[in-house]
């Protein structure tokens, strides 16, 4: 079941490549058939969510041994922390394929065949249950990236994906190396090297040796997210990126990097996380001043959207390193609710770009709303959402995040409650430069189409959705977050 | 004579065909050279033979001695080759491959 | 004079190596007959040479037997690798079937020349002695320098040949000297009686000994490009027809870790503790100088030498634990390393026919539009070599991390992690070439001008095909890639075998 | 005796290395070469290893000279100058071959093997005969024999390889710029 | 139908009307839109009475009812339901904030008539109605949070709401991002207490706090220093006031309803509605107070001097705040509310009529250029007369009676109370005083051109500029048409204002010092925990308050007819003869400049700072300096494949030369 998931975009992307170049459609058929297979993932991973059990822990587990010599496991499986991750991701994923559809790429098969395999290896990377395969679908995720970026992305974009990959595969292999010393270290007299997460779990680690494992995933994971001081990779990258991949690449990949603290780097590495729990927090804290400070002196509409990005995932490392179960409860609530946020508004900034006649400076926007009231609601609600206004889903997120922290370290929740009010600052900023002034000479004010409609509109419905009923995510993931916690608030306690 | 004298000659000869190899540019006396760097390794394995009373290092020896001429064969063959293209013999001159 | 007693000749565990003399032979042979088919005779000869051995050595696996009074060892550890020789000459000679760089020497002599380093590498790799060691490795090399240089009229092919002759000559000598250090101090060139002898006599510790060991890692060294003794590695590869470089950097380098493991593991072990420092150190500086020498080359050979300078390093470091896992590791890596480095060469040398660039990397510029069927061998094989997942390099590294930690030598195993970051600089720098930008299309155009004669036209016509042979050897390696990445099994299983003919 | 035939070879033995070395003309390089060789030869003979000596003059200083002789009058009488162009090499070449031979020699001297200080063990007249020899070669290092024989065969097949005149490729001649040939 | 569910009704209607007409924005024709939206929020009021009608039916010990829809958030400990609290407060909020909108719904009916952004207009009231009573019914602190900052947001939204003013949009995002900081400071306060307590629902927290934490503890005090930063921000108390002036730039009814009538009292309610919290820590309290107090100096003071006429009204509404605020830090909860009703009703309908005179200026707000349209709009000035007379305290007036209870009820508690007392007696003063100079000089004195033309019949339409900035403005979106709507032309507006002049003027007969306690007696059961329930004004106070409120009110409409009637130009003089009192003033005591200065500025050039150098020098450098090393490395090894053969065999003994001395050292 959880295979087919993973593997459907795949298949899908593999036959949209082959497609026959039947005529000059601009390789629209092969993107419909990606399309068609990438909105059956989506609808498979609506049933994995109706199909939960909120009680009961991993479940749909696939589990056989890939590569016995080296104690690899094949097993993925779902609990309350992937779920909604998982969904996010083939949600995200069809909005981005339905989005390109919409346009011409050239080579649009390898196109199709990318953004598929991207999809795969995020499924994977959300689904893996062996310390191993995680890592394997952590570093697949650069291949398609790599292409995307480089070979359909805007000005500069080789040395931006260059710059991109080199620095997530940086972090990427100092994890690979922390991967398997953490398999083969734990490996006990008599015991068979293993890389299975819930094996390893029960296992025991010198402190030393979590110390240095857990850095090298740290590493990873706030490269990959990106936390300052490690995302000098972020401004080119999303300058670069064509509109459908970034939404993936800000909205999933950035997730995966959090998702990994809480996958792997609390349950395996109690010790470590609780001995570099300042540390991380002041990251975390650093990233959302950081990210926010940046954000609102930046005149590139994405780039406002990018440094937000650190801001709010500096929120959910934040949340993360709270070690209680509440700040990591938020911290997947908010990956959730930042995902969704962040594709609409990579899209809705592609079309205000469009309308400025191509540029995303905020000084050449202005205005916008007038004739697009559809477009000026759907950018408000979603620049209300990532701004956490109370009401949203984001805002519950971040409440628990700083109830959390709070918990655990007053000061730092202070401080991040400076962060709260940044990110109002920097969201309506962009918001009013766009949409509201004096119309900006050379932009013009149109609707948004309604296939354009199509993409947005159902990511914002879930935001709406989300915003009356946070608890949806949370009931589901309570159980699991409550495991992951339970490691180190009982290192805490010694 | 203590096998330990042959050997130190032997380690001297290794030295003088090092250092040959080092300092000549021509690539005929820098084939001459490492003769010299075989030979001292065929007395070491002469000495050594007859310091544990084994016919191990005698065959050895001869073994190098054949490689040796293998070696002195292939080498002048390409000696010949790069005077008939017309190539300096000189290997400093030889850097075209370099970086 | 005692009577003397014919050994045991065992010759069912010599059959490949009767099957590649004989193959020798019949190649000489047939390479004197004149004639537009004696090019196919003889490579067919050749390749069937090959399988043959390449089936006679698969029927001998799991055998473990020592031939010839312990001269030689028929054990998994050799026949495995044994393969990768056999993979690595037929790639050679498909590759050099239409290379116009190889037609200095007559056909038969050159396929005499690729088997006869062939036997070389199947000897040394067997080898379980000192003696048959250095001949071993004397017969893998001394065919190499000539087909190095065998590219007369071109100026680099003759000094490719000359350094290569030169420098192996002083490697040679130096091993020689290291091994006459080792027979001296333990009295036998036998593997196993120098590892008892070391153990018996408390020697493990003698100077002597030592620098021995000293002097033979040199040599050894030297041919598996190790640093500091690399520099010949990217003169050579690239001054060498390029077929020809494929096979030295796949095969010398599998037969060079072939003798390092079982001279390591098996002869001189019992000074393990001696030599491992002094072995991660080289690993070391090899990750270091090969990452860092190879970016900014525009030289795709010189690239992928420095790059094998690199992987050698990273493979030293399963040298260096001396444990069964790190034995495996190797032996694994040089198999993935057999497909990705094939991947890249033969997109290379399909690259030079087609447009002229010789193996610049201007010459892949693009090919991911106009030639995607050669693009996507040649990305994998960079990202394989890079270590990306899904491509067998990932296992391979991933295995030789393991093994490193395992043998409490972690900090390697970071070092490794942290040479393969910087080696995407150049990976990736190849990969941006094929896929984004520009085309080097316009090059290839130029031979027509030539006056429109048919020798012009000819030439253009057959540039402007794909090379159907090498383009084949391009997918199947990279397809390998992939497959093995995926279900590394199999060859870890063969790899599992090897280490058991040791530990 | 012994110790005068000794040291009088080793004199001759390094002399000829020294000569091959430092001569400048490689003709003379060759002949000190054969002065080397012989020099050895006669260190083998003290070593009880008659049968090498013997291949050594015969297969060494008598064929293998020749063959060198004779490349070096078909190639000409280059010198090089002995001033080491290249800076580093003419400090470095030196110190590196004195490090060297300072290193084995400490490693041979202060070897704790006990065979080292002595003058070996008593051998039998046999040792080093080429009956001995060749009972080994036909036994324990059948394979290294074998090798071996192949090793000649392709020596000669490269050696034609690369010496043979090759029509592949005219333009050899069109690069001849004066002549000399 | 209960209480509860009449309160989820009053919820309902505001936020259907706000769907409905957002929904079809396209399709609805003329006025439907506005009519529409105040059917939503008439019905909502209807609803609001249909709850106090159920309300009064239950014992007065049980008048505290909760209901919930489904749980909101319930994890880890953290527990917040979708659900409402309807008491007394909460049912007295909303009939004021339904039964006030309802009156500004219908003059917006006809006033934003010609406005591009009609229908946009009155999706954005009902939504702001919708929040502002979800506020008051939260039942937790979350669902407060929620409506706290939809307020915020729908404030935000109108202020903008002509988006195409740079000085709206630029109000907006300052009314914004302080009405946001308050929210954090709500937030963080929410957390403290959900720390404290565990619990998030109000009858939880209150029921707890006691046993959480000892009298004036300093956790409840930072608490409600916490939630003192919301209130502030949102009731534009020191030093978050500087908001509410700007906010001006929205469209006039939106001032009326939004920054005048109710969202800004939200943070006296919210006072009110802690008051648990705030009595277990009096040295909040007393804080909050004295800010209280001082704001409500500070802001009269400005309104003397600024000539914007809805400015003036911004500045007063400021001051009134600050009132409540003194109220119900000294825990006048009953007088508080009083003021904050008489204020709603008294201030609506002085920014409807302002609303009006602005309409017939065509957009100028500047009161040096309004000047005797007394005659041309005559019933535009009577319900100015009243609103500033209600608002001057003139006596038997609404804000009379509210305004002196407070004074009252400060005078009873002594001490350092009487200092409140004077503060406020002063401020009554000053009240007075410049709500007659808006009198004076807009409705009295020679008429204006405009004035005149309005008496022939004409209204008069200059260009359309922005009035802040001389701009001319883009009509395209939302500016108001050319028609302008005068309450003297418009029924839709005459009638609301009529209600609201009655009430304005009998507003205060429901709580007449020893005659009535109407609004005292229905809250009683809300503050019935309350430590000063019992403290009853003496009849000593009650009757100083009076006099000295009826002195200051009459003294200061004597000196502002002194001033602007009998001697025109004294303030000229006194503007020449203290030039840096009056910049001050002007100036708003430079808390802009310093805010700017302080705060905007630093957080420009550090966001500057960090994208031009630090990102480019520490990140890119990092980067950048990797890439050197490993370059300097690629040359190194270059130079050394110098390509010379010589040099190779060099480096193959330099390497066995160092391999050998390495084992030579380790040998034994």
């Amino acid at each position: 079941m959880l295979s087919i998931l993973i593997f459907l975009p795949l298949l899908g992307g593999i036959i949209s490549a082959a497609w026959p170049r039947g005529g000059d459609d601009g390789g629209w058929r092969a993107g419909y058939v990606s399309l068609l297979f990438a909105t059956v993932t989506l609808g498979i991973s609506i049933g994995l969510i109706a199909d939960f059990d909120s009680k009961a822990g991993l479940q749909h587990v696939t589990d056989f041994s890939w590569i016995s010599q080296l104690g690899i496991h094949y097993k993925i499986g779902v609990d309350g922390l992937n779920l909604f991750l998982i969904a996010l991701t083939a949600l995200l994923w069809t909005g981005a394929t339905a989005w390109s559809l919409f346009r011409q790429w050239p080579r649009p098969r390898n196109y199709y065949l990318m953004l598929a395999l991207g999809e795969t290896a995020a499924l994977g990377a959300f689904c893996a249950q062996d310390l191993a395969l995680f890592v394997l679908f952590f570093d697949l995720m650069l291949v398609p990236f790599y292409f995307l970026i480089g070979i359909w992305g805007g000005e500069r974009r080789v040395q931006a994906t260059t710059k991109f990959v080199i620095y997530t595969l940086v972090g990427s292999f100092l994890m690979l190396a922390g991967a398997v010393a953490t398999g083969v270290l734990a490996a006990g007299n008599g015991q068979h090297v293993t890389f299975e997460l819930s094996e390893l779990a029960g296992r025991h680690l010198s402190t030393g040796t979590q110390d240095w494992i857990f850095l090298f995933f740290a590493a990873a994971f706030l490269v990959k997210m990106p936390a300052f001081p490690l995302h000098g990779w972020l401004p080119d990258a999303y300058r670069a990126a064509p509109t459908p991949v970034l939404t993936v690449l800000s909205g999933v990949l950035s997730k995966v990097g959090a998702y990994g603290f809480l996958r792997i780097a609390l349950p395996l590495y109690p010790d470590a996380a609780v001995h570099f729990q300042d540390l991380l927090l002041v990251i975390a804290l650093v990233s959302i001043l950081y990210g926010s400070v940046m954000a609102f002196s930046q005149d590139s509409a994405t780039m406002v959207v990018a440094y937000s990005s650190i801001a709010q995932l500096g929120f959910i490392t934040l949340g993360i390193f709270s070690l209680r179960a509440e700040g990591a409860q938020g911290a997947v609530l908010q990956m959730v609710n930042h995902g969704l946020v962040v594709a609409p508004l990579f899209f809705i900034i592609a079309l205000l770009s469009a309308r400025a006649g191509g540029t995303d400076d905020l000084r050449r926007m202005g205005g916008l709303a007038a004739r697009a009231p559809v477009l000026a609601a759907l950018f408000l609600i979603v620049s209300l959402a990532t701004l956490a206004i109370p009401g949203s889903a984001n805002f519950m997120g971040e409440f628990l995040i700083l109830t959390g922290v709070l918990k655990a370290k007053i000061v730092y929740a202070l401080v991040a409650g400076t962060g709260v009010a940044l990110a109002a600052v920097y969201m309506i900023r962009l918001y009013q430069r766009s949409m509201h002034n004096p119309l900006a000479a050379g932009a013009e004010s149109r609707e948004l189409t309604t296939a354009d409609g199509l993409v947005i509109v159902p990511v914002v419905a879930v935001i709406l959705a989300l915003a009356l009923y946070p608890q949806f995510v949370l009931h589901r993931s309570e159980k699991a977050v409550g495991t992951v916690v339970q490691q180190p608030q009982g290192a805490y306690i010694r | 004579m203590d096998i330990a004298w042959y050997l130190v000659l032997s380690a001297f000869i290794f030295c003088i065909g090092g250092a040959g190899v080092l300092t000549r540019r021509s690539p005929l006396v820098i084939l001459i050279c490492l003769e010299l760097m075989l030979n001292a390794g065929n007395l070491a394995l002469v000495a050594f033979a007859r310091m544990t009373g084994t016919g191990d290092g005698q065959v050895f020896a001869l073994v190098v001695m054949i490689v040796a001429a293998c070696e002195v064969v292939v080498g002048l063959g390409l000696i010949v080759a790069m005077y008939r293209s017309h190539l300096p013999m000189d290997v400093d001159d030889m850097s075209e491959l370099h970086g | 004079m005692n009577a003397l007693h014919a050994p045991h000749i065992d010759y069912a565990g010599l059959s490949p190596l009767i099957a590649l003399t004989g193959g020798i032979c019949v190649v000489l042979l047939f390479g004197l007959a004149r004639g537009p088919g004696t090019k196919m005779l003889v490579t067919s000869a050749a390749l069937l040479t090959l399988t043959a051995a390449a089936t006679l050595s698969a029927w001998q696996l799991g055998e473990n037997k020592s031939l010839v009074e312990g001269a030689l060892r028929a054990d998994d550890l050799a026949l495995s690798l044994d393969f990768v020789f056999y993979a690595a000459a037929a790639v050679a000679l498909v590759l050099s079937l239409r290379y116009p760089g190889v037609s200095g020497a007559s056909i038969g002599d050159y396929a005499a020349l690729l088997l006869t380093s062939v036997t070389g590498m199947v000897v040394l790799a067997g080898a379980n002695n000192l003696i048959t060691l250095f001949v071993g490795l004397e017969l893998l090399s001394i065919p190499l320098y000539v087909m190095c240089a065998v590219d007369l009229h071109r100026r680099t092919s003759l000094e490719a040949g000359l350094k290569y002759l030169v420098i192996g000559s002083v490697g040679s000598a130096t091993l020689l000297y290291g091994l006459a250090f080792v027979y001296g101090a333990t009295g036998s060139t036998d593997f196993g009686q120098i590892a008892s002898s070391m153990g018996r006599n408390g020697i493990g510790g003698d100077p002597l000994l030592l620098t021995g060991i000293a002097l033979a890692a040199t040599g050894l060294a030297f041919k598996a490009s190790v640093a500091p003794f690399h520099q010949w590695t990217p003169d050579v590869y690239e001054g060498a027809p390029t077929p020809v470089t494929a096979f030295m950097a796949v095969a010398t380098k599998a037969a060079a870790f072939a003798i390092i493991l079982r001279f390591f593991d098996v002869a001189v072990r019992p000074a393990k503790d001696d030599w491992d420092v002094a072995l991660a150190a080289l690993a070391v500086a090899s990750i270091v100088i090969g990452n860092v020498g190879a970016i900014g080359q525009d030289s795709l050979k010189r690239l992928l030498a420095y790059s094998s300078v690199a992987q050698a390093g990273y493979m030293l470091a399963g040298v260096v634990v001396g444990t069964a896992l790190g034995l495996k590791s190797v032996v694994f890596y040089l198999f993935a390393y057999l497909l990705m480095n094939v991947a890249a060469f033969a997109v290379v040398v399909a690259r030079e026919r087609e447009t002229g660039l010789g193996d610049d990397i201007e010459a892949v510029a693009g090919i991911g539009v106009s030639r995607p069927v050669l693009a996507w061998p040649l990305t994998i094989g960079m990202l394989a070599l890079a270590g990306f997942p899904g491509t067998v390099g990932f296992v391979g590294k991933f295995f030789l991390i393991e093994g490193a930690v395992q043998g409490d030598f972690a900090w390697l195993g970071v070092v490794i992690v942290i040479g393969s970051m910087v080696s995407l600089a150049y990976y990736l720098r190849v990969v941006a070439a094929v896929w984004m930008e520009p085309g080097a299309e316009a090059v290839r155009a130029v031979p027509v001008l030539a006056g429109g004669s048919a020798d012009a036209g000819t030439f253009a016509g057959r540039v402007s095909r794909i090379p159907i042979e090498v383009t084949a050897v391009a997918v199947i390696a990279a397809a390998g890639a992939i497959a093995f990445g995926i279900v590394p099994s199999p060859l870890l299983d063969l790899a599992a075998d090897a280490a058991r003919a040791i530990f | 005796m012994e110790s005068v035939v000794f040291f009088v070879a080793a004199f001759m033995a390094i002399g000829g290395a020294l000569g091959v070395v430092l001569q400048r003309n490689p003709f003379y390089s060759v002949l000190s070469l054969v002065v080397h060789l012989l020099a050895l030869a006669a260190l083998f003979l003290l070593l009880s290893a008659e049968f090498i000596a013997a291949a050594q003059v015969i297969v060494y200083a008598g064929a293998v000279m020749v063959l060198y002789v004779f490349v070096v009058a078909y190639v000409g009488g280059l010198e090089d100058p002995l001033m080491e162009p290249n800076p580093v090499l003419r400090i470095a070449a030196p110190l590196f071959a004195v490090a060297l031979g300072v290193e084995l020699s400490v490693a041979i001297l202060g070897s704790g093997l006990k065979g080292i200080d002595s003058r070996g063990p008593h051998v039998g007249a046999g040792f080093g005969s080429p009956a001995q020899i060749g009972q080994l070669f036909l036994t324990r290092f059948l394979i290294a024999f074998e090798v071996v024989s192949l090793l000649l065969l392709i020596a000669a097949v490269g050696a034609v390889v690369l010496a043979r005149k090759s029509a592949a490729h005219p333009q050899a001649d069109e690069r001849v710029p004066g002549g000399t040939v | 139908m209960t209480a509860t569910t009449f309160g989820w009704l009053v919820l309902a209607f505001p936020l259907a009307g706000s769907i409905v007409i957002a929904l079809g924005f396209r399709r609805l024709p003329g006025r439907t839109a506005g009519w529409i939206g105040s059917a939503a929020i008439g019905l909502a009021f209807a609803s609001s009475i249909g709850a106090l009608i159920d309300l009064q039916s239950h014992p007065a010990d049980a008048r505290t009812l909760t209901s919930s829809l489904w749980d909101y958030v319930s994890t880890a400990g953290v527990s917040a339901k979708l659900g409402i609290l309807v008491d007394p407060l909460a049912v007295f909020m909303c009939l004021v904030v339904s039964g006030v909108s309802f009156l500004i719904h219908v003059y917006s009916v006809a006033y934003m008539d010609s406005d591009q952004g009609y229908r946009r207009y009155f999706s954005y009231l009902n939504f702001f109605v919708f929040s502002m009573l979800l506020l008051v019914l939260a039942g937790n602190f979350v669902i407060l949070i929620v409506g706290w900052a939809f307020v915020g947001f729908a404030s935000y939204a109108l202020i903008s709401f002509w988006y195409r003013r740079r000085t709206a949009t630029h109000a907006g995002i300052k009314a914004f991002v302080i009405n946001v900081i308050g929210d954090v400071g709500l937030v963080i306060a929410a957390i403290l207490i959900q720390r404290g307590t565990g619990a998030l629902d109000f009858p939880g927290v209150f029921a707890r706090a006691g046993d959480t934490w000892g009298q004036n503890e300093w956790g409840i005090v930072a608490i409600c220093l916490l939630i003192l930063v919301g209130a502030f921000a949102k009731s534009a108390q020191i030093p978050f006031h500087t908001w509410l002036a700007d906010a001006m730039e929205g469209p006039t009814p939106v001032s009326a309803l939004i920054h005048a009538a109710t969202m800004v009292t939200a943070g006296v309610y919210l006072i009110a509605r802690m008051h648990p919290l705030f009595e277990l820590a009096p040295t909040a309290a007393d804080i909050s107070a004295a800010i209280g107090a001082f704001t409500l100096i500070f802001a009269a003071s400005v309104a003397l001097v600024v000539t914007d006429l809805k400015r003036i009204i911004a500045y007063s509404t400021i001051s009134q705040i600050g009132y409540m605020i003194m109220a119900v830090s000294i825990a006048a909860y009953g007088a508080g509310m009083f003021h904050l009703m008489t204020h709603a009703f008294f201030k609506a309908l002085m920014f409807m009529a302002a609303g009006s005179v602005i309409a017939a200026m065509a957009g100028v707000q500047d009161i040096d250029r309004m000047s005797g349209l007394r005659r041309a709009m005559p019933f535009t000035s009577a319900a100015f007369l009243i609103a500033a007379l209600a608002l001057g305290a003139f006596p038997g007036f609404s804000g009379y009676f509210s305004k002196d209870e407070i004074l009252a009820f400060a005078a009873e508690r002594g001490g350092g109370y009487w200092i409140l007392w004077a503060a406020g007696t002063v401020g009554a003063l000053a009240t007075a005083l410049y709500a007659f100079r808006m009198i004076f000089r807009v409705f009295f004195g020679e008429p204006n051109e405009e004035a005149r033309e309005l008496q022939e019949g004409r209204l008069p339409h200059g260009e359309h500029v922005n009035p802040a900035t001389g701009e001319p403005e883009d009509t395209d979106v939302g500016y108001p048409g050319p028609e302008h709507h005068i309450a003297e032309r418009e029924a839709a507006m005459r009638g609301p204002m009529t209600i609201l002049a009655v009430l304005a003027i009998v507003g205060g007969f429901v709580q007449i010092p020893g005659v009535t306690h109407v609004i005292e007696h229905f809250l009683d059961p809300t503050f019935a925990d309350s430590r000063f329930i019992d403290v009853e004004t003496s009849t000593g106070h009650e009757a100083l308050a009076l006099v000295a409120g009826a002195v200051s009110s009459l003294a200061g409409i004597a000196l502002a007819w002194a001033l602007y009637v009998r001697n025109p130009g004294t303030t000229l003089r006194l503007v020449a003869r203290f030039p840096h009192l009056h910049g001050f003033l002007v100036h708003k005591w430079y808390f802009d400049e310093a805010y700017d200065a302080l705060v905007v500025r630093p957080m420009l050039a550090l966001g500057r700072g960090a994208s031009t150098t630090f990102e480019r020098v520490v990140i890119g450098g990092m980067a950048s300096g990797t890439a050197l090393a490993v370059r300097a490395g690629n040359s190194a090894v270059r130079v050394a494949q110098s390509g010379l053969l010589r040099n190779y065999a060099l480096l193959v003994m330099t390497g066995a030369t160092a391999l050998g001395l390495y084992f030579l050292i380790v040998a034994r």
